[in-house]
């Protein structure tokens, strides 16, 4: 075998043909145009400020790439995220507690997370179909609860979304943390791998005695919990928490995941690129508004770049059929 | 009673309104290697599956040890050190070998972490005791080739010894050198008393390798021999009903009626330039080792896989390479490797499996002539004896050799004046492997021109005309008919090794 | 070139010192904003001449607080001397208070949050008495008697939720005798509230009236010419944009209030110029506009 | 061989067995409750109006059904209806013509769904991934094209979109129209046979000689098609062309395909299926105005109807692995 005999040009070609690479080379590429095109850009308060708009996708879209490794998807987090910051912020109100305002809006998260993961494995709903019926309902109980107006939630939630530790956005830091944990358990925990295995092949992994009922419950928890952390920070950076809070970050979160290199078949995915990809999707919007680009051209522009991101490595890829 | 491993008493099961086990009763003891013969669909993957506890009997029991068996899942008999080996590759690409061996059973360390070397090193050993001593256990298992992931899941059996082995058809992508391997481990764990059942469609392996041979007719188990005192004729009696081996018919070649002719052929990795021309009817045999390019050979000529030169002429036509429609149209087919992953269409009815290659003659103006559809493709699956409710099932509900069989109905029912097949009797029956070979003597008898891979060498002898020998990606030589022996064959094979 | 233009009202004063750099960011995610966008292009002009430049930032098509506060953020950090934005949601308002401590200041225009910030003017409409405002036309119109129905843009969008109850408070106090139908959500769709239209009708034959709060009030309008009734039903909602304005004309709209959004994108920004040479806070910090209500008649004020 | 033994049970069996009979019993018992809820809702008007709604939807989602059958994924359908209702609109203006403005309109769809197809045949871009962009950029040339100002849009447009024909709204009409034409092409061509195939088992289908590039285009081609069909109808129902049309329906077009049956894995998927998913859809609408169902609680149940919907087949069906 020649595995050892040329270990870096192979570490090399492995690394370009990583979808996370040609996110990682755009991510570049728009950061040096950017530094050249605007004084502004290269400061450090603008490029935190960047980390803190890409904080709350990406710490969603940590749970999505769980759940969507694992060959699900999670259609709902944009409305859970609402119901979370709803719950937080009416129990915090109602209790005059910091913790069981936060304790609510996480366990409204994990709830919602729950209550689909049921729906998938006890049900044998879809989970495209189940999230969906999820995103309705969790929208129409925070409209129930709050009556459509918004509730104000301040205190320890505002630490975690204005907050800062010497110049670093709480959530940015939250963000990295996460990362390096979710990193952790997707390559270092049994739990992890099993994961990829019920995505990867969801009959091969039940044969080898790997509860893929369990796991698939862990990572729709997992993403309602996240959600309920997203609602709590976005609900925090506000001030105030709206039933219409995260409405549409589904797709955002989605394609962080998979800019990152996630595959929607399930069994393969990356913690660094989804990190990848919610940073180039704010880089996206940053550039935009320190341009001054007019926002017809900024939709356009938004499409190419996801499409060229991801075009550079499918080119190289070829057919997988 | 008390001394055996296991017991099987009167387990039926019945998928849908189909009884496929009618009451088996088996015994093992401990250490005794027993082969599971029986035709495609008699029922052996599902009686080891309930043995293995991912499927649960309607009526029965089982016992291991004496203890009565009561398996809600697989995990139930794993625990119980029940292993199964199944007949499709159960792989997860995207994890490592080492995390393929320990799959779901992970070795931890500190805190529930995976611990990375132990399970490296453990790996090693039970990559060794199957033979792949070289691999790296952190290897993707994606980038590996089938035989070596079957082996990897023999090594995730054995990695713990269990106390029954259930090893489901695991030679069928094997080579002979690897096969022998598994042949010793097999003798080893059997002397340290692990229980075997081996279910195999060859014959040989089965006579060689196992104490007693068992055969299971159409969900019964009709006969339980030891294997010295029985032999294959017996065998084949006992699974068919009658005892029918298909030998060589003579050439049905018309020498001088060219039909292909493949110039100075390759692809863009490690095929180097193939010159091959047959004559009508004649039916040549590629010969090689695992990885000596017969499969991307016929790919190639067939326009699946990219070309880098050459040029491929069938009748008088020049196929447009690279582009698989246009082969098929100018009357090239194939039947790929691999019938799950490149042959079946899952959720198509058996109908519409044997149909899909010939959908341009079964439609007028686009539209698809439903009748005759469903009496040639119901004419086919007779003609192929597809063992079926109807042809309207679909195509998963039938057992392995069942799907090849309706898979290679596919391809002939095109009448092509070329037939590529590759490996084409993997995990077929001796009755239907003989049918196969009937029908592709008849084939060629009608004029066709085929190119079979095979890695059997009886299988070469019952029909080629002529074998190809490859040897790591070269054509290395061609034998006739009268100068084919298996030491001349063989020496070729390893020309460049 | 120091003429103001129709439709401004503020005169800038004299600019003895240095440059300044005014941020002025809006969205662009349907008509409404053309007229904001040219009144802040206005005050680009007019501000030319008195040292003063005003960059228009697109905050571009999806109306989110985070947009705003992401906008607001980029323009501290590119060291503009002001800013003036449409911070329609609740929970701007931390940004706005940054903003301010970095020495920026910030002017709110259109509408803002309900929770009070350190900006130093708002302009634009009050949702809640706008919505009296329309509630008080359409019950005269409605002779204080007869059915309403009512779609609004998202249930939980604070200012359509605000136009929508300003309406239905008012009319439950003062006229009983109308009995509200919905609300229903149309997502700001028209085709949504065309549908709307069409099924409230089916179960409401005596409707007499519709309001939308926000998005795509000439769904409804169509869907009453569709129906045959106009002159029987008619539809009340915001904004003079044009797909808007035409069944004005041909009656199935019968009254539209507008925000006069050219006039507040000036004022502010010229508001802004003055601020950043004398320091003087505007007397009032709020100026609440009036809508113009544009009806078959013309405007009425 | 029992195939004739047993007909009409096994043919009962079946019917039950299918997605499509779940959702039917669901709109039956629907339309039964509503019959009694409210004394309108049982009148030709009434039930021709709930047609008319879910016309637009079901059109586009036919071409969505094919393109899921495939194996594929077209989220850029809603972009594409604003794009193609504004081409038509500025086209049908410049030239004075109608047919040209028509022509523009199914034309603009037609080049988005081609360039879909070939972002995904060509550059191997994930179909998800590749729609995306679309999205992005079709709505983003359609605000360029106008200025973000709608254009008026009425001659025969306003016919597809409004007209009647006797009673019948003509896009209803057009929908069942579509729908039988569909229904052949799925079950009795030799193209529909080549969409199962291809989305059942991609490899398997190109080496039985099966086009599967020319089969996908084919499909990208024709979901944009109907995306500019669709975009014809909403704009001349509403005499104004937005490039703000459409947004938001490919989640709705999606749902009502995945209520129909169709698996999003490929290979399977019902014609009937969808048309009745985008039936259901369009008579909660039309149930919440009738019944004047609360506020709030519409979103609720909406989200409730959609889970039991494919809920009752779930149970039924068990374990898919
Ligand atoms: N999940 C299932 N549903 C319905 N029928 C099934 C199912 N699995 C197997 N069968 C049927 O049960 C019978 C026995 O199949 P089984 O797979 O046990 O055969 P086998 O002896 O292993 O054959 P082979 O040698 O081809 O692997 C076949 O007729 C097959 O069609
Ligand atoms: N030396 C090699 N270099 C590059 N690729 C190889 C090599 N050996 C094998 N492969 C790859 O392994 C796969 C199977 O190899 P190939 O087609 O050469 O084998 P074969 O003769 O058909 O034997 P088998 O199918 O039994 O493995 C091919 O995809 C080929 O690319
Ligand atoms: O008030 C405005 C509303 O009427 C318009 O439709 O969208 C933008 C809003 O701020
Ligand atoms: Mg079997
Ligand atoms: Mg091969």
């Amino acid at each position: 075998m020649t595995e050892n005999t040329h270990k870096s040009p192979a570490m090399f070609t492995n690394l370009l043909a990583r979808r996370e690479t040609s996110v990682a080379i755009i991510l570049l590429l728009l950061i040096i145009f950017m530094s050249f095109a605007n004084e502004f850009f290269f400061t450090q308060r603008n490029l935190l400020n960047i980390g803190r708009q890409a904080s709350v996708v990406a710490i969603v879209a940590l749970g999505q790439t769980l759940v969507i490794i694992a060959r699900g998807i999670d259609l709902s987090v944009g409305s859970v995220i609402g119901l979370s910051a709803v719950t937080g912020a009416i129990v915090a109100e109602t209790t005059g507690s910091q913790i069981l305002g936060i304790g609510g809006a996480l366990g409204a998260g994990l709830t919602a997370g729950m209550f689909n993961a049921i729906l998938y494995t006890r049900l044998h709903i879809n989970p495209f179909i189940a999230t969906l019926g999820t995103l309705s309902m969790a929208r129409g109980i925070a409209l129930l609860m709050t009556g459509g107006i918004p509730v104000s939630f301040s205190g320890w939630a505002s630490w975690l979304g204005a907050g800062r530790i010497a110049t670093v956005p709480v959530s940015l830091a939250l963000m990295f943390l996460l990362a390096a944990l979710f990193y952790f358990v997707a390559t270092r925990t049994r739990a992890g791998r099993n994961i990829y295995a019920t995505g990867d092949n969801p009959t091969a992994a039940r044969l080898a005695g790997i509860d893929v009922d369990k796991t698939r419950v862990l990572v729709f928890a997992i993403s309602g919990l996240l959600a309920g952390l997203g609602g709590l920070i976005l609900a925090g950076n506000l001030n105030s928490a709206s039933p219409d809070l995260g409405r549409g970050y589904e797709l955002d979160v989605i394609a962080a995941v998979i800019l990152g290199g996630t595959a929607l078949s399930g069994g393969r995915g990356s913690i660094p690129g989804v990190i990848l990809g919610a940073l180039l999707m704010a880089l996206l919007g940053n550039a935009f508004v320190l341009l001054g680009v007019s926002s017809h051209w900024q939709v356009v522009t938004k499409g190419l770049v996801i499409i060229l991101a991801v075009g550079i490595d499918g080119v190289q890829r070829g057919r997988e059929d | 009673m008390k001394n055996h491993r296991l017991d099987i008493n009167g387990v039926t099961k019945s998928f849908g309104p189909v009884e496929v086990l009618h009451g088996v009763n088996l015994s093992i003891e401990p250490g005794a290697v027993v082969g599971l013969l029986g035709e495609n669909g008699a029922g052996k993957s599902t009686l080891m599956n309930i043995v293995s506890g991912s499927l649960r009997q309607d009526l029965g029991s089982m016992r291991l040890d004496g203890q009565e068996l009561d398996l809600r899942s697989s995990r139930d008999g794993i625990d119980l050190g029940i292993r199964f080996v199944h007949q499709e590759l159960s792989t997860i690409g995207s994890l490592s070998v080492a995390e393929n061996i320990f799959l779901g059973d992970y070795l931890a360390g500190k805190g529930g972490l995976i611990d990375r070397k132990q399970m490296a090193k453990r790996s090693k050993a039970a990559l060794a005791a199957v033979g792949l001593e070289g691999l790296n256990p952190n290897t993707i298992v994606d980038t590996l080739r089938p035989g070596q992931q079957q082996l990897i899941e023999i090594a995730k059996a054995v990695v713990v010894q269990p106390r029954l082995l259930i090893l489901d058809e695991p030679t069928s992508s094997l080579t002979s050198v690897e096969a022998a391997k598994l042949f010793d481990l097999v003798r080893n764990l059997s002397r340290d008393g692990v229980s075997v059942i081996f279910i195999t469609h060859k014959l040989e392996e089965a006579l060689a390798n196992c104490d007693r041979i068992v055969v299971l007719r159409d969900g019964t188990l009709v006969s339980d021999e030891a294997a010295v005192e029985t032999d294959k004729a017996r065998l084949i009696h006992h699974m068919v009903g009658k005892s029918s081996v298909f030998e060589w018919k003579g050439s049905a070649a018309k020498p001088g009626a060219r039909q292909v002719s493949i110039r100075g052929l390759r692809d863009k990795s490690h095929l180097k330039p193939v010159d091959l021309d047959l004559d009508e009817g004649e039916v040549v045999a590629l010969f090689g080792l695992v990885g000596a390019g017969r499969t991307e050979l016929m790919e190639t000529l067939f326009g699946f896989r990219k070309t880098a030169a050459g040029e491929v002429i069938v009748g008088n036509q020049k196929l447009r390479l690279g582009h698989v429609p246009t082969s098929v149209r100018n009357g090239v087919t194939m039947v790929p490797e691999g019938r799950k992953t490149r042959g079946i269409l899952p959720s198509h009815s058996v109908e519409r499996n044997i149909s899909a290659s010939s959908l341009d003659r079964l439609s007028h103006l686009g539209v698809m002539r439903s009748a005759t559809e469903r009496s040639q493709t119901h004419d086919f699956a007779q003609s192929l004896r597809i063992k079926m409710e109807n042809t309207q099932q679909v195509i998963t509900r039938l057992s392995g050799g069942n799907q090849q069989k309706a898979v290679f109905a596919r391809a002939v029912m095109v009448a092509p004046r070329l037939l590529l097949l590759d490996e084409p009797t993997h995990g077929v029956d001796v009755g239907a492997k003989s049918e196969i070979y009937e029908i592709i003597h008849e084939l060629a008898a009608k004029g066709m021109s085929v190119i079979v891979s095979s890695s059997e060498l009886p299988e070469v002898f019952a029909i080629a005309d002529r074998c190809v020998v490859f040897s790591q990606g070269e054509l290395v030589g061609s034998l006739t008919r009268d100068e084919m022996t298996e030491d001349e064959i063989l020496n070729l094979a390893f020309t460049n090794h | 070139n120091d003429t103001l233009p129709d439709g401004g009202s503020v005169e800038a004063i004299a600019n003895n010192g240095e440059a300044q750099r005014i941020a002025f960011m809006a969205f662009q995610n349907n008509p409404f904003w053309i007229p904001v966008i040219e009144g802040a292009k206005a005050a680009t002009k007019y501000l030319e001449s008195y040292n003063t430049t005003v960059d228009y930032i697109d905050l571009g098509d999806n109306l989110t607080p985070e947009a705003v506060i992401a906008g607001i953020e980029a323009a501290v950090a590119q060291g503009y001397d002001g800013i003036v934005t449409v911070p329609i949601f609740d929970g701007t308002e931390r940004a706005i208070n940054e903003a301010a401590e970095a020495g920026v200041p910030t002017i709110n225009i259109i509408a803002e949050g309900s929770v009070p910030s350190d900006r130093i003017l708002f302009i634009g409409q009050n949702g809640t008495s706008a919505g009296r405002q329309l509630g008080a036309f359409m019950a005269e119109k409605m002779g204080g008697e007869g059915k309403l129905g009512v779609i609004t843009g998202y249930f939980g969008a604070v200012q359509h939720t605000a136009r929508m109850n300003g309406a239905i408070d008012y009319l439950s106090a003062e006229y009983p005798d109308v009995k509200i139908i919905g609300p229903f959500e149309n997502q700001d769709r028209a085709e949504l509230a065309y549908s709307q239209v069409q099924d409230m009708y089916t179960a409401n034959p005596d409707l007499k009236m519709i309001y939308v709060t926000a998005g795509g009030p000439f769904g409804a309008a169509r869907a009453v010419r569709d129906l045959e009734l106009t002159g029987k039903v008619g539809v009340v909602g915001f904004d003079h944009t044009p797909d808007n304005t035409a069944y004005i004309e041909t009656g199935e709209m019968v009254g539209l209030i507008d925000q006069a959004p050219f006039q507040q994108a000036f004022d502010a920004t010229v508001t802004m110029h003055n601020y950043l040479m004398n320091g003087e806070t505007p007397a009032e910090d709020i100026m609440y506009v009036e809508g113009n209500l544009l009806t078959a008649d013309g405007i009425q004020k």
